[in-house]
């Protein structure tokens, strides 16, 4: 049911981890819902310098959220901010349908994380 | 497709066919190919092989030939047996009873005739999923028309207490269904004993084929057909026979008659070896299901795992070829957990993280130790990643 | 069982299974048990080859693959186009109609929705079989939901004006339904050169495997389930998929798609050379159908033997290894004739003695002349025994 | 769906024909309904001498003529009037059970035949 490419990611996460003095940190979904990320990143010059995830999910909530820090790093802050789920999962070849909602939050953490680390500059851009 | 070595622990979901059935349903697909509704020669063979089918299941399940109808599949038996009694009775009352741990060709029957002027009661089962007769008991009333209830539940294994509950309603008037495609051939059911009016049953949990299954209707019993048409089985289910996959379904019966009582003592014993290296492995798990093996199927086990999630273990598992089943919604396609494990108080972050394992006559101990072995560092991997477990 | 020596000519009751769709089938049952329905390796497996299966039958009827829905076969199909159709339309109106001709699993499924508040117009055929769309049109009305018109007859061949019908009823809202068990794999068989919403099929007449059908189902037409549970065929009609007869149905379908048309010329020739031979040799008969070979499925012919009886004929026939079937009501167990010889104004008694010839791919000249050489006597000897022929 | 019996009996019907001279003849069926019997019998001290049938039917219906007429010769014609309808099913290891009434109706035949012969003796005994 799952492209060749979601296996490989969910197979070999990239970036699988926690960035331990991340500047900025975005979780979003719910254990009760069966999907949980969470996204941390590193900022330096106002790009993405590194990002990692941790994931609890199905195969295509741990393929999207390892696909997404691949996507985000080397990225500016804006650059990452318009990934979309819906890119998310065409980089990916595709998700089944029933997973096109459930299981493809990875962009949204990625955006809450972006979010976090602006938030504590205090709005400003870097 | 290196199926030689793949290590199968899914038999609740279906079993591998045996080659004894295989080898009884292949003349009837190559030579035997008459319509058993004709009456040449080779019609009569197809239609004498059939009835052979019947007494061979009606023999097992305590049952009379006249009592056995072909169908397409558990779900087909389920669909007929409560859209055909609810039909039938339609003018005597509108009340259902059932449960909350059906399976879904129950469930969603119900939820079909609920929205067609039927009224259903869902009664409830406690923490090992099974049910009190007293609820049931409870829960008749006047214009209850059909009580249905499974023979033994298809995520966690619990059996539930059909003579009880039949001996508690049988003078109520209301018929009395249950789904048993899990039951039938690992423990004994015998309609009789049982006390049901209906029984469902399906080839391919038994080592049969796939789509084909059996309605037990007793006698005297009013139920509308499902399918109108052609004369086949004696004019309540039309459709020209599934022969070959009738003659399957019947050799598998003979096979499960053969070999029940002593694979189920065998699975029970890999079962609990399993439960054993798990838990040794493995911390922050627990049973789903009664603790009491004899209140559950014999070779079937279904638990929780905190801090991940089920279709990520099963695709683990399936790298390390091992195919099983979670409780979780995604192997289903919806969002929400499993029903039965919500319905026995199960949170849905734990159900999300459960996962069943049914074994079957091909395990052996190899298998569930090699099951061991490869599921502890998935669980390991997956509760790494995961961002709710950091114990 | 000398099946070797039999001679078959009752390929619309049933068609042996083709070699290679049995071959087809066979890892299926044996190795490939995956439930599509699983997550892991072989229930993978098994699902993509449901999906190719699928691709192949939409090719094949000019639909998408997402039209096209497994069953159990035709019966369930017809049943589920009926009752689908009709209980999703039925807030817009409770109208149908069909023809007099239909199959039984089309009649007996009209009758019941008549007794659940449905009203139905039966539109009559003419001399040869065939209904007149006029008349179709004419028996349209506000709350007509759903039009049922079979594409060719199973009894005498005769194929109706289906894609002229569909021209005339096109703006009436109502839903048009054909059972196309009979015409798949033999003429032409397009769902929108039919201009139909709902069309059935069935394996077992097509050289494929019995127990297994499909329905197609035009994109946006609202039907509702017939068998309801599982998640399977897009929620659409729940139960384990018949993976073996789904894979076997394809490839009938693949097969017929190679041989089809030089088939039907090659049936329609066998047809004329016995027909000529039993003219030569035998009095007082008749044709039941359209005489013009082209308004009649290739490999069928019917006809009226004046003082005899159908079931008899059958008897005698099978004495002299062939198999075919009757017009005559002995056949289905009922004590009424062909209901589609008396729609068609043949009387009851010519009715009662009317043979149907379905021949296929595995019948041969030789096979027809030798047919013709033991008719011969075999109607000899039944006038003779008979106290109403006396010429 | 036969036994053999009412195969053989198909098979090689015993007595078929037509007494031309018959003492008495009995009809029963109809071709409308498919089924359609002809008895002829030949009477001989108060006993059925000879017994002829024609019918035109089903399977059963050829059987079932064909042996009321082994049953019933030699038998006096009260005996005989006793053959049922059911004793001939008996005697050929049952009929299926939708034949049991449509094609089941030899012994009718038999007896029409010797009441039509007893109404000709002008409703004597002989
Ligand atoms: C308890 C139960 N009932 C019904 C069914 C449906 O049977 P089938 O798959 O033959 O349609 C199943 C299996 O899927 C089952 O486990
Ligand atoms: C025209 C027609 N419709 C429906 C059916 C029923 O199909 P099935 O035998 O697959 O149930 C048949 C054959 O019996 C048929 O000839």
């Amino acid at each position: 049911m799952y492209t060749e490419k979601v296996m490989d990611h969910f197979r070999n996460p990239r970036n699988m981890g926690v960035i331990e003095d991340a500047d900025g940190v975005g979780e979003v979904g719910n254990p009760t819902c069966g999907d949980m990320m969470r996204i941390t990143i590193k900022v330096k010059d106002d790009r993405v310098d590194d990002v990692k995830f941790q994931t609890l999910g199905c195969g295509a909530a741990v393929a999207t959220s390892s696909i997404v820090t691949e996507m985000a790093k080397g990225k500016t802050l804006d650059e990452a901010m318009d990934i979309t789920n819906k890119s998310v999962a065409e980089e990916l070849g595709g998700l089944p349908a029933n997973k096109m909602h459930c299981s493809n939050l990875a962009a949204d953490g990625l955006q809450e994380a972006i979010k976090d680390y602006r938030s504590k500059q205090g709005g400003g851009e870097g | 497709m290196q199926l030689e070595h793949m290590i199968y622990m899914d038999h609740a979901a279906t079993t591998p066919t045996d080659e004894r059935v295989a080898d009884a349903m292949e003349p009837w697909v190559r030579e035997q190919y008459g319509n058993p509704s004709t009456l040449y020669t080779i019609g009569g063979h197809a239609a004498r092989a059939i009835e052979e089918a019947r007494a061979t299941i009606a023999d097992f399940l305590g049952a009379h030939p006249e009592e056995i109808f072909f169908t397409s599949g558990g779900t087909e038996s389920d669909n007929w047996a409560l859209k055909g009694a609810a039909d039938a009775h339609r003018k005597r009352g509108r009340h259902l009873i059932t449960t909350t741990i059906e399976h879904h060709a129950v469930i969603d029957t119900m939820e079909f005739l609920e929205k067609r002027d039927y009224e259903v009661t869902r009664v409830p089962v406690d923490s090992r999923g099974i049910v009190d007769p007293e609820d049931i008991r409870k829960a008749l009333r006047e214009d209850t028309i059909l009580v249905s209830v499974m023979h033994a539940n298809n995520e966690v294994g619990s059996i539930q207490p059909i003579a009880e509950i039949s001996e508690l309603i049988k003078d109520s008037g209301a018929l009395f269904h249950t789904d048993a495609v899990q039951s039938v051939g690992k423990i004994p059911v015998d309609v009789d004993q049982l006390g049901v009016n209906l029984l469902s049953l399906s080839g391919h949990k038994i080592y049969g084929p796939k789509g084909v299954g059996a309605l037990f209707i007793r006698k005297r019993t009013r139920i509308t057909p499902l399918l109108h048409g052609g004369g086949q089985e004696r004019r309540r289910r039309a459709g020209t026979q599934n022969v070959p996959g009738i003659i399957g379904v019947a050799k598998a019966i003979e096979l499960a008659a053969e070999t029940r009582d002593g694979e189920a003592e065998r699975e029970r014993a890999l079962v609990a070896r399993m439960w054993m290296g798990l838990q040794e492995r493995i911390p922050d798990m627990a049973l789903n299901g009664p603790e009491d093996p004899s209140l559950r199927l014999p070779g079937m086990i279904n638990f929780r795992v905190e801090g991940i999630e089920g279709e990520a273990m099963i695709l683990c598992l399936d790298m390390n070829r091992v195919g099983v089943s979670s409780g979780s919604a995604c192997t289903t396609g919806s969002l929400d957990p499993s029903h039965v494990l919500l319905a026995m108080g199960i949170p849905a972050e734990l159900a999300h993280g459960s996962l069943r394992i049914s074994l079957g006559r091909d395990n052996t101990e190899t298998d569930v130790d090699y099951f061991v072995d490869v599921f502890a560092p998935v669980v390991k991997r997956l509760r790494d990643m995961s961002p709710v477990y950091d114990k």
